[in-house]
């Protein structure tokens, strides 16, 4: 029992994290971002060259994956995103594009980083084992941790510093953010980077225990929509709310489900559909703006 | 050699998006030993030396657009064609193949793909109801294995490789004690998948196949558990990978590889791996098993020159050809096989070499054949 | 006195939609002007041109002498100018204090900002009561004072009110006005006040326009309105 | 003669807030009625319960007698009872004429399937809508932008199109929310006109919303006025005039004048 | 006009029935049936999406309907021997089904959550044909006879394709046959009063109750429409390939459907048939780019779309005011 709680909470803290980035870029510019399973695919990819091939230490690892992901996120909001967003009759239009972006990020990681499964070193050995009741390994502790961590940062970000303020603004109110003096197309922009940076770092954190490789960007971007579905699109808490939810479902599912086959997934995603049939707006309702 | 005539080989399979994996090492294996033996002077069949030439095809892991890529293949003129790399695809590309005298060479197990009436396809590798029962009865014989667990991911090649690696556990008399587990391919945590497993307590573990990607997790995730027992499974496995994603903890995994071990790996395999290497910036271990399809296409026309225009030459020199193993050592022939299996010779005679990875690298537990 | 805003028959259009059909109206140092007209009369169009939320069509618009049509509306705030938009527009799930610090944005001395934050919560002792409640589970009047609030926590020279009272109890109505009073007289700002409710309108302020359909239709002395029959008719059933 | 519509002691409430309390008024058949009141009092929530867009958290609605709140909206419609929308509401990409042949729908004899096959029935409904269609741009004056894109429209038109979606309908009662708003005195005296035409005409019964007290105190045969939900008067233009709780609550009473 | 829209019909069936197998025949390139035969079943199943889109809603979910229809087929010509071109309608009528059944409480849902939900159907269905027996799991179908021969009173109306000494022939003409009827529907749905109230619908779904349109029942409607042409389209799938796995339609195909409505257009009732000829032989081509083909085939996706953000078929727009 225990173990199925410490593993969901584990399970719960990443995907959380993954879904923060997500629902931050839908909150400010409704953008419903394909690509973000790549992002953070390739944030994995950034720190492996970095740890591995560059030898450097881990940390250094992780700040790259941030840097490189903003960059992106910004590049890719400024030069493809808004331009698109200001021109196209329907904002589904954006899809295609965010879409494409995925493929393309896809076909980038395969030319940069190779087809093969990428895997950085344990960072820490040992494996906690309180009598088979909870086993934890170190590192996957100290992983979760600091997705906590970075989850907390995130929540205090966005609430405390002034950017954060004026994001949130932004994506209550676009007009009256402007009036107080917030450059709408900064922001957005800042936004999107600061949400590609998340996927970035999930990608580099996760690389030390799961490894990376290309496949895992599509579903990965399915689950962080699932995930911002539960929760509700556009509200952080409703990120992590569904963060957490599905990562117990995934642990309790699993455990409770497996004896009787292959369905448990099946159960988890119908269940879901059922869900957001009789509640469409997600657990934390009205989404922002 | 501007001089020779070219000989087309094709290739369908996926080698961009999510499963590029699966073909990448396919494609480069086949344009590493197409540019080297061009090198040489190209190849000799019959009276005509040939250069050869590979026409890649990227299905995209998707069965119809492979049925696209043989009617290319058919197109071209191209009669013998390495792939696809998955059930699906294989199966939706046969009547393409058959209608238009194409054999093929799936990386995939369904055996009505090669029990007659199908007479077209000709399986690349050893097959892991194959592979899976000789490495039980080793473990069971050698490591007093009594107890298997199976798990697979939720996808259609392992969980039916799943379901005949069972079948042939039971029937060595070994219990299963855990046999339907299933996991996503995107999962990032295998603990709760492998919770229900290891405490089923086994002792021995069967990733049925399990991709490289996915590999050295499970081992991790299981050793982390606590679990001490054997971890095997039927798939081919990259040592880097595993190096990178477990360390230590992959010690002991036992995998089916093809023939690049020091002990067997001949000097054209070791030359082999180096021009990979050069070509490619990295190699594959998986390219040990995947460099074989190409050899028998080229060994087997220059059994029989009259293939090279009609597959049912080639199908009829199958059943007598044999030719030297230029990839091991010592006098280990290429032949085609698969009676017992399929009741016809549609299978390519690799090495059933199973491997042990220790520190890094693979060493060969034993070698076995298939006949 | 010296105007620090004058609009120069301006022109405005929403795509087909004539809306301004060439407005001036000026405001002068530390003085009320208000402007009424029926909805649709473009009043907020007028505000929406000088805060650059809307681009005009032709005519200019000058602020203490200098061009300011064509301005960013990020850039107006910085020059000064705070609007209360239509429909007070609060972010209904942040705080009170977040909203106001909102307001502060465009500064960066924390100080200071201390400093207005403070006279804001004394001028408006409600939202000191009320200060780390969510915006959206506030009254009608409470929310409104907080967007006023939050307008003068940019500390701006020019205040630009659009319906204060809109959807407002009458008794909180005469608040709003005394603390419109009360502002223009202790921050030395410049108000235009933008109203349905032309009498609060014309009795807190100096000067008014009454706008109709896109172009004035009278000005003059608050007082003077007041008593004019066409505007009493105006808003008790006669014509305009 | 029983009143076309009764509303019975009506309430709506949004979590909190009470936007609409204990409410209740009759409408006769034929007559034109206003429902005046400040931003906020619960003018279009009372619209959007009596044509049952919202259900009421108590109390009913009553057409001819029968009960029609809790009914499906496009039932409500079917009934005769329709309403036009505060923001104004069309069909943006479809020109006025489309707008107005697509609001026939509830006029149609021949079944979905039929107009798909394009049956005989569904030929002459065509035909029919488009004549009518035809009317309603005479009758309202559209003729010069028939064929206008309803988004190209002006302010003034977008109402009229409102309405004429409305009419297309072939309603008994309409329900107009702020018909005037955005219109220019002189449109709004010509829309004063159609309005009773309507009526007359067309035998319709009219209640509306607006903000416009010329217009209303022109056109309206009773006024009722609400103020945070409730009702606070109910009378002839000349009694709502002199009502001294109207003034208080909806036209600034003396002392917030005097006040400073 | 009728005239000339007429004549634009019978053009474009000489064109595809004359004068592409002419062309094929012509310069030999048969690999070109197949390829057509993909692009003309795909444009059905887009076509489904595209009419979900014409009321408003963004619709990921084909691939699962395709896989339905693919398997529905299969299990009835392998199980039950009905003729394959029985089962075809059926197929498609089975999805309608489901499709009605699924729809009522989702289709309630707007914007990205409906098209996520709709994401996560796709998924679903392929784990539950995984988990079913009678699909026969993870093994997937295999061995799918050719459809044998459909006569009426004993004269053959299509001969059965075991006999022919070209399938693939035969394929393209029926799936052209299914691609133009698809179309027709289509074109007739959005020309007819079900269209304009699927448009009223797409544009202020309050605005369309208040005229009285069941908006609900209409939601419904043509989400069963759409599920339909997604079976047909998936069961021709299943019998050219002659095997079907639950790995045969997957997120992958739902979100092509979609893409393919996109790059048309989704103002056009043609716009998903051109948006699926070009991206399908868009990839094809490009296949002389090797490593690169993926690379570049996304890199003009994301060029057509900062140039013609509402579609290749918007290029009409500048021209005639055409819709
Ligand atoms: N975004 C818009 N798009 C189209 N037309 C608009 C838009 N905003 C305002 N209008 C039109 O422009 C005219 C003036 O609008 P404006 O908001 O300035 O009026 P107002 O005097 O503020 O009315 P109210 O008292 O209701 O606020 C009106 O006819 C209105 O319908
Ligand atoms: N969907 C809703 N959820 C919550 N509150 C609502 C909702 N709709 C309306 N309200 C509230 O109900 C009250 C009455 O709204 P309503 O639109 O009926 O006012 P009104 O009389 O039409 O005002 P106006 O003259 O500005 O149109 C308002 O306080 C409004 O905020
Ligand atoms: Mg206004
Ligand atoms: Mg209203």
């Amino acid at each position: 029992m225990e173990q199925i709680i410490a593993n969901g909470l584990y399970l719960g803290a990443q995907y959380a994290l993954i879904a923060l980035g997500l629902t931050l870029i839908f909150s400010l510019m409704n953008v419903l971002n394909f690509a973000h399973g790549q992002m953070y695919v390739f944030g994995g990819f950034v720190t492996y060259t970095v740890v591995v091939q560059l030898g450097l230490p881990f940390i250094v690892g992780l700040f790259a994956s941030a840097i490189v992901l903003a960059v992106m996120g910004a590049a890719i909001e400024k030069f493809l995103f808004a331009p698109v967003v200001r021109r196209s009759k329907r904002d589904e239009s954006t899809m295609l594009l965010a879409a494409g972006i995925a493929f393309f990020l896809d076909a980038v990681i395969l030319l940069f980083f190779g087809e093969k499964q990428r895997g950085v070193p344990k960072i820490v050995n040992g494996v906690l084992n309180l009598d088979m009741r909870i086993i934890m390994p170190y590192d996957r502790i100290l992983i979760g941790v600091l997705a906590i961590l970075l989850i907390v940062a995130f929540i205090a970000f966005m609430h405390y510093s002034r950017t954060g303020r004026a994001m949130r603004a932004l994506a209550q109110d676009k007009v009256a953010a402007q009036l107080m003096g917030v450059n709408v197309s900064r922001y957005s922009m800042i936004g999107f980077a600061l949400g590609a940076m998340l996927a970035g770092l999930v990608g580099g954190l996760l690389v030390t225990i799961t490894g990376v490789n290309l496949g895992m960007g599509g579903p990965t971007s399915v689950k962080a929509f699932l995930m911002i579905m539960i929760g509700g699109a556009g509200v952080i808490s409703g990120a992590i709310a569904g963060g957490f939810i599905l990562g117990m479902m995934e642990s309790v599912g699993l455990t409770v489900l497996s004896a009787y086959g292959d369905i448990t997934y099946l159960v988890i995603f119908a269940s879901l559909m059922v869900f957001l049939a009789v509640r469409p707006q997600g657990l934390m309702g009205k989404p922002w703006g | 050699y501007a001089q020779n005539a070219t000989l087309k080989i094709g290739f369908v399979g996926v080698t961009s998006g999510p499963a590029a994996s699966w073909g990448v090492s396919n494609q480069r294996s086949m344009e590493t030993r197409a540019a080297w033996l061009n090198e040489l002077g190209g190849v000799k069949i019959g009276d005509k030396t040939y250069n050869i030439e590979i026409v890649p095809f990227d299905d995209q892991k998707d069965p119809k657009r492979a049925i696209a890529g043989m009617e290319k293949m058919a197109q071209d003129g191209v009669h013998y064609v390495v792939g696809p790399n998955v059930d699906d695809g294989a199966a939706a590309v046969r009547p393409v193949a058959e209608q238009n005298g194409i054999m093929y060479f799936p990386y995939a197990f369904p055996k009505e793909l090669f029990t007659a009436p199908a007479s077209n396809a000709i399986l690349g590798m050893v097959a892991n109801y194959q592979s899976g029962p000789a490495i039980y009865k080793f473990l069971k014989e050698n490591k007093g294995v009594k107890k298997v667990a199976f798990v697979a991911a939720n996808e259609s090649d392992p969980l039916s490789q799943r379901e005949s690696g069972i079948a042939a556990a039971e029937a060595l008399g070994l219990e299963v004690v855990s046999g339907n587990v299933t996991y996503q391919v995107d999962t990032t945590d295998f603990t709760p998948v492998l919770l229900p497993v290891i405490q089923a307590s086994p002792d021995l573990l069967v990733l049925s196949g399990v991709s490289p990607a996915n590999a050295p997790q499970l081992i991790r995730s299981a050793r982390e558990l606590g679990y001490t027992g054997l971890i095997s499974t039927e798939t081919g496995q990259d040592a880097s990978v595993l190096q990178e994603g477990a360390g230590e903890l992959a010690d002991g995994f036992i995998s089916v590889g093809g023939a690049s071990t020091p002990e067997l790996a001949s000097e054209t395999m070791t030359e082999f791996v180096d021009r990979y290497t050069k070509m490619f910036g990295e190699y594959n271990d998986e390219s040990n098993t995947k460099v074989y399809a190409l050899e028998y296409i080229l060994e087997t026309l220059k059994a029989n020159p009259a293939a090279i225009e009609n597959v049912d030459e080639f199908k009829k020199t199958m059943d007598t050809f044999e030719a030297a193993n230029p990839f091991m050592k010592g006098d280990a022939k290429l032949k085609y096989v698969g009676m017992t299996s399929f009741g016809q010779k549609r299978q390519v005679s690799v090495p059933l070499v199973v491997n042990e990875y220790k520190g890094g690298k693979f060493e060969t537990l034993f070698v076995g054949q298939v006949d | 006195m010296t105007k620090i805003l004058s609009v120069e028959n301006v022109e405005l259009y929403y795509d087909h939609i004539y809306a301004l059909k060439g407005v001036s109206i000026d405001v002068a140092e530390g003085e009320t002007v208000a402007l009424i007209g029926a909805n649709g009369a473009g009043k907020s169009s007028i505000l929406r041109a000088i805060t650059g939320l809307r681009g005009i069509k032709s005519g200019q618009i000058l602020y203490q002498g200098e061009r300011l049509d064509g301005t960013s509306a990020a850039d107006v705030v910085r020059k000064g100018i705070s609007m209360v938009p239509e429909g007070r527009r609060a972010f209904p799930l942040m705080s009170v204090k977040d909203n106001l610090l909102m307001g502060a944005f465009t500064r960066s001395d924390k100080a200071e900002i201390e400093q207005t934050l403070e006279n804001v919560l004394t001028r408006f002792p409600r939202l000191r009561e009320r200060y780390h409640q969510q915006a959206s589970t506030m009254s009608g009047g409470e929310q409104q004072m907080m967007v006023i609030g939050r307008a003068l926590m940019a500390r701006p020279k020019l205040l630009l009110l659009d319906e204060p009272s809109l959807g407002i109890a009458p008794k909180l109505v005469q608040d709003i006005a005394r603390a419109i009073v009360a502002i223009s007289r202790d921050e030395k700002v410049s108000i235009l006040l933008v109203e349905q409710n032309s009498r609060m309108a014309l009795s807190i302020s100096n000067r008014a326009y009454a706008l109709s359909t896109g172009s004035i239709a009278l000005s003059g002395n608050s007082k003077d309105l007041m008593n004019d029959d066409r505007i009493k008719a105006a808003y008790l059933g006669g014509e305009l | 003669m029983t009143p076309i519509l009764q509303i019975k002691n009506i309430t709506k409430r949004y979590g909190g807030l009470t936007a609409v309390n204990d409410v209740s008024f009759d409408v006769k058949a034929g007559e034109i009625l206003s429902v005046i009141g400040p931003n906020g009092a619960g003018k279009s929530t009372l619209f959007k319960l009596i044509s049952s867009f919202v259900p009421a958290t108590s109390g009913e609605v009553l057409f001819n007698g029968g009960r029609i709140s809790s009914l499906a909206p496009h039932k409500v419609a079917q009934m005769g009872v329709v309403r036009t929308f505060q923001e104004t509401t069309i069909f943006r990409s479809m020109t006025v004429r489309e707008n107005i042949i697509v609001s026939h729908h509830l006029r149609s004899k021949a079944s979905l399937f039929g107009f798909f096959l394009g049956t005989k029935q569904a030929k002459e409904d065509e035909a029919a809508f488009a004549s009518s269609a035809d009317d309603i741009v005479d009758f309202l004056g559209l003729q010069a932008i028939r064929n206008e894109l309803a988004s190209n429209l002006p302010q003034g038109h977008l109402r009229a199109l409102g309405m004429a979606i409305g009419l297309a309908t072939d309603p008994k009662v309409i329900l107009l929310d702020e018909p005037f708003a955005g219109m220019n005195h002189d449109e709004t005296m010509k829309m004063v006109g159609l309005v009773r035409r309507l009526r007359d005409e067309r035998g319709v019964t009219v209640l509306l919303v607006e903000h416009d007290m010329p217009a209303v105190m022109k056109i309206s045969d009773r006024i009722v006025c609400i103020n945070f939900g409730q009702k606070i008067a109910e009378g002839t233009p000349q009694e709502i005039r002199e009502n001294e709780k109207v003034i208080e609550a909806y036209l600034g009473s003396e002392d917030a004048a005097i006040g400073m | 006009m009728i005239g000339k829209k007429l004549l634009g019909f019978i053009a474009f069936l000489v064109v595809v029935f004359v004068l592409v197998p002419l062309f094929i025949s012509a310069t030999g390139r048969w690999d070109f049936f197949y390829t057509l035969t993909s692009v003309a079943l795909l444009s059905v199943g887009a076509a489904g999406v595209w009419l979900t889109f014409y009321i408003g809603r963004i619709n990921i979910g084909q691939g699962a309907y395709a896989l339905i229809g693919g398997y529905v087929s299969t299990i009835l010509v392998t199980q039950a021997n009905v003729s394959f071109w029985l089962t075809l309608p059926l197929a498609g009528l089975f999805c309608a089904i489901i499709s009605v059944a699924i729809g009522f409480p989702i289709l309630r849902l707007r914007g990205v959550y409906f098209a996520m939900v709709t994401l996560v159907l796709t998924e679903v269905a392929r784990l539950t044909a995984l988990a079913l027996p009678i699909t026969n799991g993870a093994k997937g179908i295999t061995s799918i006879p050719l459809p044998g021969e459909l006569s009426i009173f004993g004269l053959t109306i299509i001969p059965a394709f075991g006999t022919l000494s070209n399938p693939r022939f035969g394929f393209y003409i029926m799936a052209v046959l299914l691609m133009i009827i698809t179309y027709l529907v289509l074109w007739r749905i959005v020309n007819s009063r079900l269209g304009h109230l699927c448009r009223s619908l797409q544009q202020n779904e309050e605005l369309s109750a208040s005229i009285g349109v069941n908006t609900a029942y209409l939601r419904v409607l043509a989400y069963a429409i759409s599920s339909f042409f997604g079976g047909i389209a998936g069961a021709m799938f299943a019998s050219i390939a002659q095997s079907i796995y639950p790995s045969s339609f997957v997120v992958a195909d739902s979100v092509n459907f979609m893409l393919y409505c996109f790059l048309g257009g989704l103002g056009y009732v043609f716009g998903p048939m051109l948006g699926t000829l070009l991206l399908y032989f868009g990839w094809d081509l490009l296949s002389i780019a090797r490593e690169y083909q993926l690379l570049i085939y996304s890199g003009v996706m994301i060029l057509l779309m900062l140039v013609l953000p509402n579609g290749v078929l918007s290029l009409l727009d500048k021209k005639e005011g055409s819709r």
